[in-house]
């Protein structure tokens, strides 16, 4: 009770400071630009179209401007995924739990949605530049389609040697194309294909090569890390 | 061409591709790491002579990604205060990628070395960036792969520790976030050189200064073994396997270090006061580490708490920052505490072999069986304790001369305190290595000469410890122009952004 | 006037269905009301869509259709004793 | 002329969606909830998203895709629900007029022992 | 049942449509990409989806699935109105009980559709499809007996989709 | 955005809270996992209104789903009641 | 009176009440989860309210009133972009954020995994063998 008295407190202090901190940065304000461009923000809106080609500016900004996050982040999901694998790896012989069957609507039903999510993914990650979206949600609902298969077909598997290796070489291959950005313009990740006409769906670049690429590693390591996650006990 | 953006390129290369090298054979994952930070070492040492060229007779280099400028996109800065902390990370890490030739990690192997290689990998990147969301995202992936690597050893214990490692740090990395966040909602900008630009101008609220100040301290204090975030080196120490450990102490928490260094030197500036702050937590860090270790029976716990201490000790150092003397001490400190520290565990891994038994009782006597091996250790010990001819005799001579020169002779006084309780545990320790009989258990596991690549990795680091003792001038450009590039904001900004 | 109108409509829903999540005495009851308002929010947020005019938002609520029953899916296999 | 389809329509769905929550939260048992649930806000989802479709008629394929998601989503998800909860035994309303289960599960462990 | 070529082909031909639906454009670009994306998801999920194959785009069973869609959204319209009626109505007129009923359709994709368009009509909610029969909630009890409640709920819809699923 | 828009929001926010507090209040680990699925959603609603349609989709796919599921999972191995 | 209320419900009083408050009450609410609970699951659920706090006060610091989302259409191209649409960096930023947060919990629900096989329990107070 002491505790939880001492952390209230602890908290209400916090909160204070947060708020006072927060309080000074107007809400809703205009940015502000006291010298040209001194909120980055305001130049990746003027110039995306003109330097990216790119129409959504947050995926230029996350592709191009701030590509390299974008390879951390890729990074860390990687770290994810095979750390989860290395730690769950010897909890799998144990533990049989019994399982209900799914019913027939549910089986049916996935069977239908499945492709149609597959598309969806597709949809959402090659359209990066142009609508809301990119690599990474596109992936992930790509890893939602295995998901649900995962939930109502009984005892379904994915192959685990294929998704080990369509991971890595996705990986190896977001890699390689910043070092060939680096051998061809001189640095890294660097833009070395054409701009395209803004709006279509060949534009932009790298840009959708790139999420392409992240699309299917985020879709793999996901799947990987869900069936890792639902192994760890055996069926009945 | 090479540049410095190949120190991480490659790894993350090699890190992707293990899986493809182990469907070719099952042996060549365990050479993967090894060849990677060869390679990535022979580039940072060819980059070396650029480096110190030029008229301050250092430079300082700015990559960009995707060709896009300072300001508006993601740069590298290779000046020599980054320089200087990716050689401590890239030496540490191929002497403990040697230890791995002999050491068979828990299954599944290949997921050990891809974590092994992303750790080394997000702590370069830490060090190398210049761009503090940037910094945020290396963070992430040292503390996410160093979390993945205390409990991969599967005990209830391992994990207990990587759930503790976990909250601890991934609470204070988004309390780092949230200060990026305060930060970027003042100035609108993500750029280290352009922040401290601005806050050098004063545009940003004293009010938000202060929350940011704490936010950062908070946040990176807990990969940099800082007081009351550091609950889970003692426990990350004991169970995490033994490479992992040393590069724990020898490359995380010098990443960590360095960030904090950064942040609070470049960002926000010595003239805002911090430093009192960092004299504050840095003495209560060593204060509590050195005391802490006087009362361990295990070795790896002992050992934990002694880094604690000397962590503690540098980061007193760093807050000394008013006197260049006592950050060039601190830097030397951090070299010097990476190297003994990666040495002492690597070889206490070795003492320990074939038999898992770490408390002080059961290693006694180990002098006697695995000479070498229990020498090495020697080595890196006397130098943490700071004794002439050894390297930690510079640094902890230039720390203290720093902080009485500064002023700070209390804190000079309660670093010699501790100093004093350091030899008072390690001279025990000694004691027990030397001193007693070994036991049959311990003379039966003796694998030493089986050991033969483990040994060449500490053999080499051994000698890096004694070089330097001997002949500091070897580094001492590093340190000299790593100090100057910490606190010399103006030329950080105008290397980066150009003159002003 | 319109716009008041609907999206009061829709606003007291979800409100009384988070209600329902709060006070429901069955993990089941909870599951019924977060079901239900993910359908809601769905249509809430093709409504805003289009009070905000931009055609790109729709992306968003179409994700939403295709992947919202997964939660209760997952939700429903575990009481059965599924998973 | 479409634009007020639309908007009757858009109107229409969102009554049915207040309805359904205002179902959801009345009805006595989780079997009458889902009753409410899915069928008043399928419908009314349903009908505001074609009506934005009818309102603006160049989105109209992409809502079309919506309601078609959500008429194939929400029966599957609300009979996983119906199931799981008589699988993990919730107790019918005491209202309640008949309840079969018994002898279904009866009925097909015979057929199943056959 | 149908081929894998024809299985391969219709589920290629209604990924395209969907993908159409989803861009909403004939851009050459999108449609190339589209028809890319739907042969490669084709390729690998053709078995999941469908039993049948072209046979399901005969115009005769597409022109009997549109009829059906329109019976069966009048039957939800009707039963909406029911269930608003019974939320509004203060004194909640229910009358609720689980019954057992058969089914005549035979294929999984058949008991699919007669299970999801009970659960979205008058008063009914599909609890369980094991082989044959069906356990159904029906919120407003009229007939407990199997027979007369098989004629009552799937019964309606049964008559339709029999004439173009089996 | 407009005032009623703002109104809706404050609503969303406040019952993303009530969400939230319903994740510490309750005893059942399963009706945890419910209610954070729910403060999900309407943090992915909140990010929409504030015009980030990116950050909405990818909290969308996120949220609707994928760490429910993962929640369920780990609920599954482990035990679902919490004890004192 | 309705002068009053008007002032208090306009916009820009009640705009940052509603978007920093709710962030700083769900960072708060997952903070105090952590600090507190003893349960495992429950540890890992409120560090991902913590993120989510964090995640949307850095959307609400790049809103600006009546501005729109960050992606162009032709009308927006002919003009000054930045005239129009919201700050797309904190939103650039969230993503990685999102991701970096899924990434953590993944990690500490596996760890949770191995720790109750080992200990059979989800409580800390009845994990004996470190102290806490």
């Amino acid at each position: 009770m002491i505790r939880r008295l001492f952390v209230l407190v602890l908290l209400i202090i916090i909160g204070y400071f947060l708020g006072t901190a927060m309080a000074s940065i107007p809400f809703g304000a205009e940015k502000v630009d006291v010298g040209p461009y001194r909120s980055v923000g305001n130049y990746y809106v003027d110039n995306t179209v003109q330097e990216t080609g790119g129409v959504n500016a947050v995926t230029s900004i996350v592709v191009l401007y701030r590509g390299f996050d974008t390879l951390g982040e890729v990074t860390v999901l990687f770290l994810a995924a095979t750390g989860l694998a290395a730690i769950l790896a010897l909890t799998r012989e144990r533990r049989k739990l019994k399982k209900e069957k799914p019913s027939l609507i549910m089986r049916v039903g996935t069977d239908y949605l499945f492709p149609a999510a597959i598309v969806l993914g597709s949809y959402v990650f090659l359209h990066g530049h142009l609508t809301p979206g990119g690599g990474f949600p596109g992936g992930v609902i790509i890893a939602s389609g295995f998901l649900m298969l995962f939930l109502a077909q009984w005892r379904y598997k994915v192959d685990e040697l294929g998704l080990k290796i369509i991971e890595s070489l996705a990986g190896m291959t977001y890699v390689t194309i910043g070092l060939i950005g680096l051998f061809k313009l001189g640095t890294f990740l660097g833009n070395f294909l054409g701009k395209g006409t803004p709006g279509a769906l060949l534009s932009a670049g790298i840009i959708p090569v790139i999420y392409i690429v992240i699309g299917i590693k985020v879709g793999s390591e996901m799947t990987g890390l869900l069936q890792n996650l639902r192994e760890t006990t055996e069926n009945e | 061409m090479v540049s410095p953006i190949l120190l991480i390129a490659i790894p993350l290369f090699m890190a992707f591709s293990v899986p493809i090298w182990g469907l070719i054979s099952k042996k060549l994952p365990k050479l993967v790491p090894f060849f990677t930070f060869a390679i990535t070492t022979a580039i940072l040492v060819s980059l070396l002579p650029t480096l110190f060229s030029g008229q301050q007779g250092f430079n300082l280099t700015s990559v960009t990604i995707a060709g896009i400028k300072p300001p508006y996109g993601i740069n590298l800065t290779f000046g020599p205060a980054s320089a200087f902390f990716a050689l401590i990370i890239q030496l540490v890490a191929l002497a403990a990628s040697l230890y791995l030739f002999e050491y068979e990690p828990p299954e599944p192997a290949e997921k050990f070395y891809m974590l092994f290689i992303l750790v080394v990998l997000g702590a370069t990147g830490m060090v190398l960036t210049g761009d503090i969301f940037n910094m945020f995202v290396f963070l992430e992936i040292t503390s996410i792969s160093s979390y993945a690597l205390t409990a991969i050893n599967k005990t209830g214990h391992s994990a207990e520790a990587g759930f503790k490692y976990l909250l601890l740090g991934s609470l204070g990395s988004t309390l780092f976030l949230l200060g990026i966040a305060l930060l970027y909602g003042s100035l609108r900008t993500l750029n280290m050189a352009q922040l401290s630009l601005y806050i050098h101008q004063g545009h940003l609220d004293p009010k938000v200064l202060m929350a940011v100040v704490v936010l950062f301290i908070v946040g990176l204090g807990v990969e940099a073994e800082l007081l009351p975030l550091n609950g889970w080196v003692p426990d990350a120490y004991e169970a995490a396997p033994i490479p992992v450990v040393s590069i724990l102490s020898g490359v995380v928490a010098k990443a960590g270090l360095y960030a904090l260094a950064r942040v609070l030197y470049t960002i926000i500036g010595i003239e805002t006061g911090v430093l009192n702050l960092l004299l504050i937590f840095g003495i209560l860090t060593l204060l509590s580490g050195e005391l802490s270790a006087l009362r361990q029976k295990d070795i790896r716990r002992l050992l934990a708490y002694s880094s604690i201490g000397q962590m503690g000790l540098i980061i007193l150092a760093l807050g000394g920052g008013n006197s260049p003397m006592a950050m060039v001490g601190g830097l030397f400190q951090a070299f010097n505490h990476a190297i003994a520290k990666g040495l002492m565990f690597l070889a206490l891994g070795i003492m320990a072999a074939g038999f898992n038994k770490w408390d002080m009782e059961s290693l006694a006597g180990v002098g006697k069986a695995k000479p070498y091996t229990t020498f090495l250790f020697t080595i890196g010990l006397l130098s943490t304790l700071g004794l002439p001819l050894f390297s930690g005799f510079w640094s902890k001579f230039l720390i203290i001369f720093g902080l009485v020169h500064s002023g700070q002779v209390v804190y000079a006084a309660l670093a010699l305190i501790g100093s004093v309780i350091e030899v008072v545990y390690f001279a025990r320790l000694l004691g027990y290595l030397y001193g007693k009989d070994p036991s049959e258990e311990l003379l039966n596991s003796t694998l030493e000469s089986k050991k033969g690549f483990a040994l060449l990795g500490m053999t080499f680091l051994a000698a890096f410890v004694i070089l330097i003792g001997v002949y500091p001038d070897f580094i001492t450009n590093f340190i000299l122009g790593g100090t100057a590039e910490l606190v010399y904001k103006s030329f950080y900004i105008s290397s980066i952004l150009g003159g002003i | 006037m319109n716009w008041i109108i609907v999206i009061t409509l829709i606003g007291l829903g979800t409100v009384l269905t988070i209600l329902r999540m709060a006070m429901g005495p069955t993990p089941a009851d909870r599951a019924v009301a977060v079901d239900s308002m993910t359908t809601i929010t769905t249509a809430l947020l093709v409504l805003l869509g289009l009070f905000m005019k931009r055609y790109i938002y729709l992306d968003i609520s179409l994700v939403y259709a295709a992947l919202a029953f997964i939660a209760t899916l997952a939700i429903a296999r575990y009481l059965e004793g599924g998973v | 002329m479409l634009a007020i389809i639309g908007w009757i329509m858009i109107y229409i769905g969102a009554i049915f969606l207040f309805l359904g929550a205002l179902g959801i939260f009345r009805f006595p048992d989780v079997y009458n909830r889902l009753q409410a649930g899915t069928k008043c806000t399928t419908l009314g989802a349903f009908s505001t998203i074609v009506g934005v479709g009818l309102v603006n008629p160049p989105w109209l394929p992409k809502t079309l895709l919506i309601a078609f998601f959500i008429l194939l989503t929400n029966p599957i998800s609300s009979h996983a629900l119906g199931r799981a909860s008589y699988k993990s035994g919730v107790k019918l309303w005491e209202g309640s007029v008949v309840d079969k289960c018994k002898d279904f599960e009866e009925c097909h462990k015979k057929e199943e022992e056959e | 049942m149908g081929s894998r070529l024809s299985k391969f082909l219709y589920t290629a031909i209604v990924m395209f449509v969907l993908w159409l639906l989803l861009t909403s454009t004939f851009n050459s670009q999108e449609v190339i990409a589209g028809a890319i994306i739907s042969v490669l998801v084709a390729a690998f999920t053709h078995e999941r989806f469908t039993r049948k194959g072209l046979a399901n785009l005969h115009p005769k069973r597409v022109v009997c699935m549109v009829l059906y869609f329109f019976y069966f959204f009048w039957q939800m319209v009707k039963a909406n109105i029911d269930v608003a009626w019974r939320v509004i109505h203060p004194k909640m007129p229910i009358n609720p009980g689980i019954v057992h009923v058969k089914t005549t359709m035979k294929s999984d994709f058949g008991k699919l559709m007669v299970a999801n368009s009970i659960t979205l009509t008058p008063g009914t909610l599909t609890l369980e499809v094991l082989g044959d029969d069906m356990l159904i909630h029906w919120i407003d009890v009229k007939a407990t007996d199997v027979e007369t409640a098989s004629k009552m709920i799937p019964g309606v819809f049964e008559k339709c989709l029999k004439e173009f699923l089996e | 955005m407009a005032p009623f828009v703002l109104y809706l929001s404050l609503a969303l926010a406040i019952l993303m809270i009530v969400g939230a507090i319903v994740v510490v209040v309750t005893k059942d680990l399963l009706v945890a996992v419910i209610a954070s699925a729910v403060v999900d959603l309407v943090l992915a609603i909140l990010f929409y209104i504030l015009q980030a349609p990116d950050v909405a989709i990818t909290q969308a796919a996120i949220g609707a789903g994928l760490t429910t599921a993962i929640f369920v999972v780990v609920l599954r191995k482990t035990e679902r009641f919490e004890d004192d | 009176m309705s002068e009053a209320i008007k002032t208090f419900f306009s916009p820009s009083v009640l705009g940052p009440e509603i978007f920093y408050g709710s962030s700083v009450a769900l960072f708060l609410i997952g903070l105090y989860m952590v600090l507190v609970k003893k349960n495992l699951v429950k540890i890992a659920i409120g560090l991902t309210f913590i993120e989510s706090g964090v995640n949307l006060f850095l959307i609400s610091i790049g809103y600006v009133w009546g501005k729109t989302a960050p992606i162009l259409n032709k009308t927006l191209m002919m003009g000054t972009p930045s005239k129009e649409v919201v700050d797309p960096v904190p939103q650039a930023l969230v993503l990685t954020a999102i991701v970096i947060g899924v990434a953590v919990t993944a990690m500490a629900l596996s760890i949770v995994i191995v720790i109750h096989d080992k200990y059979g329990t989800l409580n800390i107070s009845k994990i004996k063998e470190l102290k806490w």
